[in-house]
């Protein structure tokens, strides 16, 4: 039986987000979604591509949903929204004759079409569900209490992304509480948390990403749910650094959503990269009882 | 034959982009066409008169006017030919403004396009039959839909008019959002003091027959012979008896109905009376919430009315009502906010929508006229309002202005300092827009006396924070973000078309534009009056409209009404549809397919089975004449030669061919 | 079968048929209108019978091509008995269904057909190549009887011998339409261009069908309305075939009298199949079958699941 | 050949109540079309004999545009009910005439939609532009020339 859809990672997976990468797929295999990575997949035309050149970012974003279509698979997930941003824009780019004409005049192999491309939340929350989640929980996350922080861009622009409430998102909150998690109301769901400007101007990260720790703090929560690389950057490598900054400890883990959901399906921890969090999810994990 | 052809200029507005004297040049080589010059302005005085003379002097039979849309100005000239002693009939009109001059942007290819539509004018023309209108009774009736203060006033100056008025609610009782409201801008003064006696003026009018709880289930017929049935909800209260004593509301057990009139700020009981002005006061049961209705357990209602009057077994009626006229003041609708996933989407309850606040401010609201937080009673310290949610959006499809929100926002954060002296108010705007008499000083006093912040710019989220609310959002002026804590949070919710406008227009057979309000004949020069004749608009059915316009406009409504029943009798439209007695076979075709039953079966002298059409019934559809193989039914005015000949026109023009 | 057999069943057949006839006129028929010996042997001529001594001549089998419903209209208001095939029949029930005919002063006779034969494929004074006992060769018959849904009478009082089974050629009825419109459209449209070029404006096509009932108010023959002119044109020939198609829409039984009646050969049958293959796509409607249903142009439903939403598909 | 630029004869049958009044609102927001489109006036779709488009069509119309009340919304009630039912019958008729089915299409436009007329009329002409000029009907009557002129030349030679 051939895999459902094609697995585009992108280069955060294959880095920074390696624990992403893993947790999502175990997930998946978990719960009988099946993925196969993109062959000879490249770079998604993001950032700086997209900045400075639409046609371009849009070939580069192509190049991989053709290789897609010639694997013979109706759809891609994609673990990174920046990623889905831009494989989205092109396929919608692909559709229209103009457009089209002018990306593959750049590729040297045409692409004849979009595909549709959705995050891994949506997979998870479309081809699984909340309901076949419970399910298949063994270790319930009973009485963690996570803010599910969904990050600025996984469901905008509205019209592009089409999935889910792209002010008030639930789908995550839906599957944390599938889980057996406690989730808090939080409010900046869908805020910035400074994105890429950690590195040119860091006090717009302690400040923007200082309010989505202090506003969890708040809230009592134990740990943070995210479902994009940057943000789980931002929130746990800096969160020394946002602490110093706004004089206040936080000590909150910052977990992939895949991670929490591989912990409560009882997957092997190892598959699910938890060692390479920065703060230290002890914490929690001897909460869940399940430290090891 | 000899035909007049008068080509316009409209000033520039068609002179600009077509060449009007070379298209009066060609229309002189026209068949039949004894007269043609170009004008400035065709519709003016001096251009009417033109007409007059050139008719006089060139001994003509029928003119062609070439200028703007028929739909605008046909009467106008219909009315200049009559003068000029011509049939009003014996006219015709090329649109070569709206479909040529406004649309097109070549200067040749929109002079030759508008040399054809006068080709097809003139070849129209020569086949043109003088008209006559037939006179036929009207009935002096006229229904009212909807019983706010647009359709109270329309129904009263009616009435006072002598008219005999049908008024049709679909509450249980009249006074629509007006009734609602707590004070009115810009003089603050009591709104239920100002519409009260209104209300109970309908109740006492002996020319105002109500029907409250009701919706109009069909219309047919035509303008002068409209007959509508009127259906009356069941209230399981039998009215005739019903005092509207309230004991039945105080003793009833189900407390969960929803209650729109307090903008559900509150439950209701399963029976109720709206509020203790209501027209008519009486009770009606919400079946759904009616514990006796639901569960067959309960009967309090019954047990406790003093004058017998619950009746469960009651079921909805119909009443038909003849009336010559129909005024649709059927109002608007507030937007619901819950789109807006960034102001909490109902999330939250501390933030409210504007009419919320002013049932909160209505001493015969809920809370008797106290400002108090719904999560926790307390009484707000900081409130927040947030102008245009629902307007000026395009995101939203709302991308029209509501017009009214800046005034009762300005109006509801004066109150707020009344009723909570000390209290402070914010106000996030994205323009003012107050162009009414008195508005922009009561804006400036708001601001200036009453001390109201001004914010301009959106607001981006608001978020809880412990048990208050952080509105954030940009200060346009200022070029910075700001943040304010408030205690409650009011949106000025904006306006959009009533429930059920949609299905109204189509019983009613009017038109609707975009955004589901109805539409006018035309926006300057019919702006009560509908392209269905007969049928008036009153009030915020047409657009969104604050009260003194409302008011006006229904007693504009009121005057057409009165206007078109001023004499005894109605012209019919001779556009109508004729059978020729000589050509009808009798196979009855058209008889099935007419959609007002206009035609009927006739038997000759030679006993023969022939269709004749009922003129003061048939409405000039011309459904028929497609359904006659043999062409035995012509319309009049819009005849098979007529229509042929103007296709014919286009066609014969010489074009190039690839045979 | 052998012959004999097949003589003697022809004859019992015959009788029964002029029994029935018989019967009509006691039963208070003025008149039988059936089939009786034509000018050739493969022929049957229309006979108009009006005593029990006419009834004696009357006759059926695959020279009786003539659909004798185009009469009835003209004899309305007096009580007639007519001897009906298959498709015949339609044109009766169509007539009825739309209040030009009343089924009370009608006496239907069915015959169930076997098919009838196309004299094009005959030589002139030919021998009948079969006879109503014994049908007739395929390659002899009328092609629209080849593909023949309905061959026994959808309505009738008597019905005489014995019922026949609807045809299923292969490729469907509409092969040949099908086959028409796979050609590219310039070729169709010179295609009528080519064939209405013979046309002689006789209207023996519109005095055949038994559906037009304007008769001498006909559009055609009349200058108010001036839907046509006398000009001898292409152009006003095939006006005038598209008229007759569009007047006939949603009723035509498809019973090939127009065809049968072009002196010239022109098939001017194709459009009204093709107006009644659409019009049972659209509105399941088979003009003929039920005396009962109103024609689908005479009514409409406020939704219309079969036909494309046009304004939709515009205006994205 | 013809200068491909150059306007093609569209006709355009509306009725008075909804589309000619659409036609007049984009009209007024100066909505820029094509100038192809000539517009007949009838008070009703209803009215709209699908013999006027035949005419059209042999009288060297390239294309020919229906336009009526959106259903529901008949200004007769019931008016473009019987239009709709004729008009996709007699677009299903096109084809075997010869006559490519896209130079005809029948839609529906509101008063109030001038901009979706707009782009009906800009979408239509230029489905038209891409057919072409519609052919024109030749005298064919070989037989009749034959008998005239023994030595006429044949069809298509």
């Amino acid at each position: 039986m051939s895999p459902r859809f094609a697995y585009y990672p992108g280069c955060s997976l294959e880095g920074t987000a390696q624990d992403y990468d893993r947790s999502g797929r175990a997930c998946c295999a978990a719960l009988g979604i099946e993925l196969a990575e993109i062959p000879d997949w490249s770079c998604c035309g993001s950032s700086p591509a997209h900045a400075v050149d639409a046609v371009l970012s849009g070939a580069l974003a192509a190049r991989n949903l053709g290789l897609a279509r010639q694997g013979g698979f109706g759809a891609v997930v994609t673990p990174c929204p920046n990623c889905l941003v831009n494989l989205r824009t092109a396929a919608r780019d692909l559709d229209d004759p103009a457009r089209r004409e002018r990306i593959n005049a750049l590729l040297s192999v045409p692409c004849e079409g979009g595909l549709p491309a959705v995050s891994l939340l949506q997979a998870l929350f479309e081809q699984a569900g909340p309901q076949a989640l419970a399910d298949a929980v063994v270790r319930p996350l009973a009485g963690l209490r996570v803010a599910p922080y969904y990050g600025c861009i996984l469901h905008r622009p509205p019209g592009l992304m089409a999935f889910d409430d792209p002010e008030n998102p639930v789908a995550m909150d839906a599957l944390l509480e599938a889980a057996g998690a406690e989730v808090v109301a939080f409010p900046f769901k869908t805020e910035c948390c400074g994105a890429s400007y950690g590195v040119p101007r860091k006090d717009l990260v302690m400040e923007l990403s200082g309010r989505l720790l202090e506003a969890a703090a708040d809230l009592g929560a134990d740990a943070l749910a995210v479902a994009c690389p940057l943000c789980q950057m931002n929130l746990d490598l800096r969160q020394d650094q946002i602490a110093a900054a706004r004089r206040r400890a936080f000590g909150i883990p910052v977990f992939y959503f895949t991670q929490l959901l591989g912990l409560a399906l009882g997957l092997d921890r190892a598959d699910l990269g938890l060692d390479r969090l920065v703060v230290p999810p002890g914490g929690v994990l001897r909460k869940l009882g399940t430290e090891g | 034959m000899r035909l007049g052809v008068f080509v316009c200029h409209c000033g520039s507005n068609i002179a600009a982009t077509v060449d009007c004297a070379a298209v009066a040049l060609a229309a002189r080589a026209m068949p039949d066409v004894a007269f043609a010059a170009d004008s400035v302005y065709t519709c003016s005085e001096p251009g009417q008169e033109a007409i007059v003379a050139a008719v006089a002097e060139h001994g003509l039979d029928g003119v062609v006017v070439a200028s703007c849309s028929p739909r605008m100005h046909e009467r106008t000239f219909r009315r200049t030919v009559a003068r000029a002693g011509l049939n009003p009939y014996m006219f015709e009109m090329a649109n070569i403004r709206e479909h040529v001059s406004w649309v097109g942007r070549d200067k040749e290819r929109n002079t030759a396009k508008a040399t054809d539509l006068v080709r097809m004018a003139v070849e129209k023309l020569r086949r043109n039959r003088p008209l006559t209108p037939r006179e036929f009774p009207v009935t002096r009736r006229v229904l009212v839909v909807g019983g706010g203060v647009a359709g109270i006033q329309a129904a009263l100056d009616c009435a006072d008019g002598g008219l005999e008025v049908v008024l049709v609610e679909r509450a249980s009782s009249i006074g629509g959002k007006m009734a609602q409201l707590d004070k009115t801008f810009p003089t603050v003064d009591c709104s239920s003091c100002v519409l009260g006696p209104r209300m109970v003026d309908v109740a006492q009018h002996p020319g105002i027959t109500l029907h409250a709880y009701s919706e109009v289930a069909s219309v047919s017929g035509w303008v002068g012979n409209f007959e509508v049935a009127v259906r009356r909800k069941a209230t399981y209260v039998d009215w005739s008896k019903c005092t509207g004593c309230g004991e039945c509301v105080k003793k009833c057990p189900a407390r969960d109905a929803p209650d729109p009139f307090n903008a559900g700020l509150a439950p209701a009981r399963a029976i109720n009376i709206p509020f203790p002005q209501a027209i008519p006061k009486k009770a009606v049961i919400n079946p759904a919430h009616c514990k006796q209705l639901t569960t067959g357990k309960c009967g309090v209602c019954a047990k406790v009315c003093p004058s017998g009057a619950i009746d469960y077994a009651m079921t909805e009626t119909t009443v038909t009502e003849k009336v010559g006229a129909i005024i649709v003041a059927t109002g608007y609708e507030l937007f619901d906010p819950k789109v807006y996933g960034q102001y909490g989407g109902g999330r939250y309850p501390d933030v409210i929508t504007s009419m919320q606040y002013e049932r909160m401010l209505s001493a015969s609201g809920p809370t008797g006229g106290h400002v108090l937080r719904p999560s926790d009673g307390r009484e707000p310290r900081s409130v927040v309002f947030i102008q245009c949610v629902g307007s000026r959006d395009r995101h939203i499809g709302r991308p029209y202005c509501s017009g009214f929100c800046c005034m009762y926002t300005a109006k509801q954060a004066i109150l707020t300092r009344d009723h909570v002296p000390g209290a402070q108010t914010y106000v996030f705007y994205m323009d003012i827009r107050s162009p009414g008499k008195g508005y922009d000083e009561f804006i400036r006093r708001a601001m200036e006396e009453y001390g109201v912040r001004y914010v301009r710019g959106r607001v981006s989220r608001i978020f809880p924070k412990g048990d208050r609310l952080v509105v954030r959002g940009a200060d346009t002026l200022m070029a910075a973000q700001v943040q304010v804590e408030a205690d409650l949070v009011v949106l000025a919710v904006g306006a959009e078309h009533a429930p059920g406008a949609h299905e109204l227009a189509a019983t009613l057979r009017v038109s609707i534009d975009e955004h589901g309000f109805f539409m006018e004949g035309h926006p300057k020069l019919r702006p009560v009056e509908t392209n269905t004749a007969g049928v008036y608009l009153a009030g915020a059915c047409q657009g969104p409209k604050d009260i003194p316009a409302s008011v006006s406009q229904a007693s504009a409504a009121a005057a057409k009404v009165l206007g078109l029943f001023a004499r005894g009798t109605l012209a019919s439209d001779p556009q109508v549809a004729l059978v020729d007695p000589r050509r009808c076979v009798g196979c009855l075709k058209c008889l099935k397919t007419c959609p007002f039953g206009a035609i009927r079966e006739e038997q000759g002298r030679d006993g023969a089975v022939r269709a004749q059409v009922v003129e003061t019934v048939c409405q000039g559809c011309g459904v028929c004449c497609v359904t006659c193989p043999q062409g035995a039914v012509q319309l009049q005015h819009f005849t098979d030669d007529q229509i042929l000949a103007e296709v014919e026109a286009l066609c014969r023009i010489p074009l190039p061919t690839c045979g | 079968m052998s012959t004999a057999q097949d003589a003697a069943s022809l004859e019992t057949l015959r009788a029964e048929l002029r029994r029935a006839a018989c019967d009509a006129l006691q039963a208070g028929a003025e008149l039988v209108l059936g089939w009786g010996p034509g000018p050739d042997p493969a022929t049957l001529a229309p006979l108009f019978a009006a005593s029990p001594g006419e009834c004696a001549a009357l006759d059926f089998g695959p020279g009786a091509v003539q659909n004798l419903a185009g009469h009835l209209r003209a004899l309305a208001g007096r009580k007639v008995a007519v001897c009906v095939k298959g498709c015949d029949s339609r044109s009766v029930a169509q007539l009825l269904a739309e209040g030009l005919l009343r089924r009370e002063e009608l006496v239907l006779i069915g015959l169930p057909c076997a098919g009838v034969l196309d004299r094009t494929r005959l030589a002139p004074g030919a021998p009948a190549p079969g006879d109503w006992a014994c049908a007739a060769p395929d390659e002899l018959l009328d092609p629209r009887c080849l593909r023949c849904r309905f061959p026994n009478p959808v309505l009738a009082d008597v019905t005489i011998g014995p019922g026949r089974a609807p045809r299923e050629p292969e490729g469907g009825p509409h092969a040949d339409l099908d086959a028409f419109l796979a050609r590219p459209v310039e070729e169709r449209f010179r295609h009528w261009e080519r064939e209405l070029g013979r046309c002689l404006r006789c209207y023996a096509c519109r005095n055949a069908c038994p559906l037009c009932v304007c008769r001498d108010h006909c559009l055609a023959e009349t200058r108010r309305p001036g839907w046509l002119s006398q000009s001898s044109s292409v152009r006003e020939k095939l006006l005038f075939q598209v008229i007759h198609a569009v007047h006939t829409a949603g009723r035509c039984t498809e019973c090939g009298q127009c065809q049968r009646a072009c002196p010239v050969d022109i098939p001017v049958l194709t459009l009204k199949r093709v107006l009644a293959r659409e019009a049972e796509a659209l509105f399941g409607h088979v003009a003929g079958t039920d005396p009962a249903q109103v024609p689908p142009l005479l009514t409409f439903r406020a939704e219309e699941p079969t036909i494309p939403d046009h304004g939709a598909e515009e205006g994205r | 050949m013809p200068d491909p630029a150059a306007d093609l004869r569209i006709i355009g049958f509306l009725c008075n109540w909804c589309s000619y009044g659409g036609a007049d609102t984009a009209g007024v927001a100066r909505l820029a079309q094509p100038t192809d489109l000539r517009i007949v006036r009838v008070p009703c779709s209803g009215r709209i004999d699908p013999l006027f488009i035949a005419k059209a069509f042999y009288g060297g119309a390239d294309g020919v545009l229906v336009s009526g009340c959106h259903p529901r919304d008949c200004h007769y009630s019931e008016g473009n009910y019987h239009a709709r039912r004729r008009l996709e019958l007699f677009l299903r008729l096109l084809p075997a005439l010869g006559i490519d089915p896209g130079r005809f299409l029948y839609t529906w436009v509101s008063a109030s939609e001038g901009q979706r007329w707009q782009q009906v009329v800009a979408d239509f002409t230029a489905r038209v532009h891409a057919l072409g000029p519609m052919p024109r009907l030749r005298e064919t009557d070989l037989a009749a020339a034959a008998l005239c002129h023994p030595a006429a030349p044949q069809e298509g030679a």
